[in-house]
């Protein structure tokens, strides 16, 4: 859809950086407050490293695809990767196994990102691929 | 060109209750600040240093897996016994690290000299 | 090619920020010192309205595409639009007859892009559509 | 919900050579903001107006449709014989002004006191 903005990436770690500046920049003009677009930024992150990670295993050939929907709303971002999505559902991080080494220190992607913004959804279908879709919704508290 | 890696300074600063070992990073906190934050660390002698100040002032992006370093350090500390204090995290970053918990073993303070004074004597 | 970044905006004024975000994004991740990220950011928005406006005449359904193309020698940024491209070569502007009201005050565009890069160039080739290519080279001095 | 629109604000201040209209631009210079700027110019009265001083410090993103505007101030301001002082650009901003030859035109200040004083008395 043209009204959409899209962004496509390698799978190189660290040009997820560019995909939160896309998101910023659209949160902003849409007059998302500073804290917001804050929150969006990480969610993008931590689903363009999951994507380059997990969905494309790092292979460079394969794009990251981040598709980002205006509406009276708010903002739907969906991020999009060759793989088949997770298998896993999101589980909160327990900081006394991890603090004590009795689980693995990473594992806080996916929490992050549902906790950040006001939808979040995983989205498997393979062999097309699968996303992440995250949406931050417009303060209604002016109605 | 590339100069968004870690840095991490060492500095001691002496308080009243004895040296505090600060580490001062800059650039990015992701999963390439492995050597910079663990390697850093692991210079730190664990029979003379209790206690440990994270200086976050300079830092623009932390990702879940700088985060996860962040907890390796914090284990690593809490087998040698010493304390931990944090400041500089932007208000967002104060809000991620204490949705994942990391706030039951680390206080995150508004500046320096409130970290160092949480120490106590 | 999977090595570059790519973007692409509906023909809406105002959008440009995100293509000049995204790209100023590349260019910090390149180690660009701001001031050449200013630069570019600004050739990167006059490109983008100047595609939107005369490239594809403001009509939302058309898309802007942004390619970001890195290698050791700098960064390149292609702006493609469905038009026929500028007929005119760039011309500086004569600020005395601006300001007299003698010519538009407008048309300022083009030669802040070639004035603010290391390349530009503007390409067309209807019907495919017609694009500039903006270079920034990377600083040679420490060689 | 956008906010990224022009919004200018009038300020008299006395300086020892007389009054000065400073025309305080917030938000984005493009396009879009002709109303705010010409209109807000044409409130001015070209009789006991001579002094305009245009304050763009708080003003973050300049296109050339949005220099394209200033020039047509400067121009309505030359009928009508004022002098307009600028302060405020960042060092980017300044360098592009300087490029479209507009400095030929009005002087970029530092800072308002200098910009103030640069109308003489
Ligand atoms: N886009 C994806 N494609 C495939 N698997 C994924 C994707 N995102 C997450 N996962 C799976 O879910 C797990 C948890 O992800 P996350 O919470 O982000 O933590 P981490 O990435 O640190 O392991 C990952 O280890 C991976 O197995
Ligand atoms: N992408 C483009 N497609 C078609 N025509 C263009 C394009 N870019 C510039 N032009 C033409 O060149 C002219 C000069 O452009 P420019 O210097 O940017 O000033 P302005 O856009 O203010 O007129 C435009 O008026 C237009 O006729």
């Amino acid at each position: 859809m043209s009204s959409n903005i899209e962004l496509r990436l390698p799978s190189r770690l660290g040009y997820e950086k560019v995909a939160m500046s896309t998101a910023a920049s659209v949160a902003k003009i849409m007059g998302f407050a500073s804290e917001r677009v804050e929150d969006l930024k990480t969610a993008v992150a931590e689903a363009c490293i999951n994507a380059m990670e997990h969905g494309n295993k790092l292979d460079e050939s394969l794009t990251v695809g981040v598709i980002l929907s205006m509406d009276s709303d708010g903002l739907e971002v969906k991020v999009l990767d060759a793989g088949s999505g997770p298998g896993t559902s999101v589980h909160a991080p327990n900081i006394d196994r991890k603090i004590h080494g009795e689980e693995p220190s990473r594992g806080m992607g996916m929490f992050l990102i549902q906790s950040l913004v006001d939808k979040a959804e995983w989205v498997s279908s393979p062999p097309s691929g699968s996303y992440v879709r995250l949406v931050i919704l417009v303060d209604k508290v002016k109605d | 060109m590339e100069d968004t890696g870690t840095r991490v300074k060492l500095e001691e600063v002496s308080s009243s209750g004895g040296q505090i070992t600060v580490m001062r990073f800059t650039g990015d906190i992701t999963s390439t600040s492995e050597v910079a934050i663990l390697g850093t660390y692991q210079g730190i002698s664990p029979d003379t240093t209790k206690r440990i100040l994270l200086d976050f002032s300079k830092v623009e992006y932390i990702n879940s897996s700088g985060i996860a370093l962040i907890i390796q350090l914090m284990y690593a500390a809490g087998k040698n016994s010493q304390a931990i204090q944090t400041f500089g995290l932007s208000p967002h970053f104060q809000k991620v690290f204490t949705m994942v918990g990391i706030t039951k073993y680390t206080s995150l303070h508004a500046d320096e000299a409130s970290a160092c004074a949480a120490f106590g004597d």
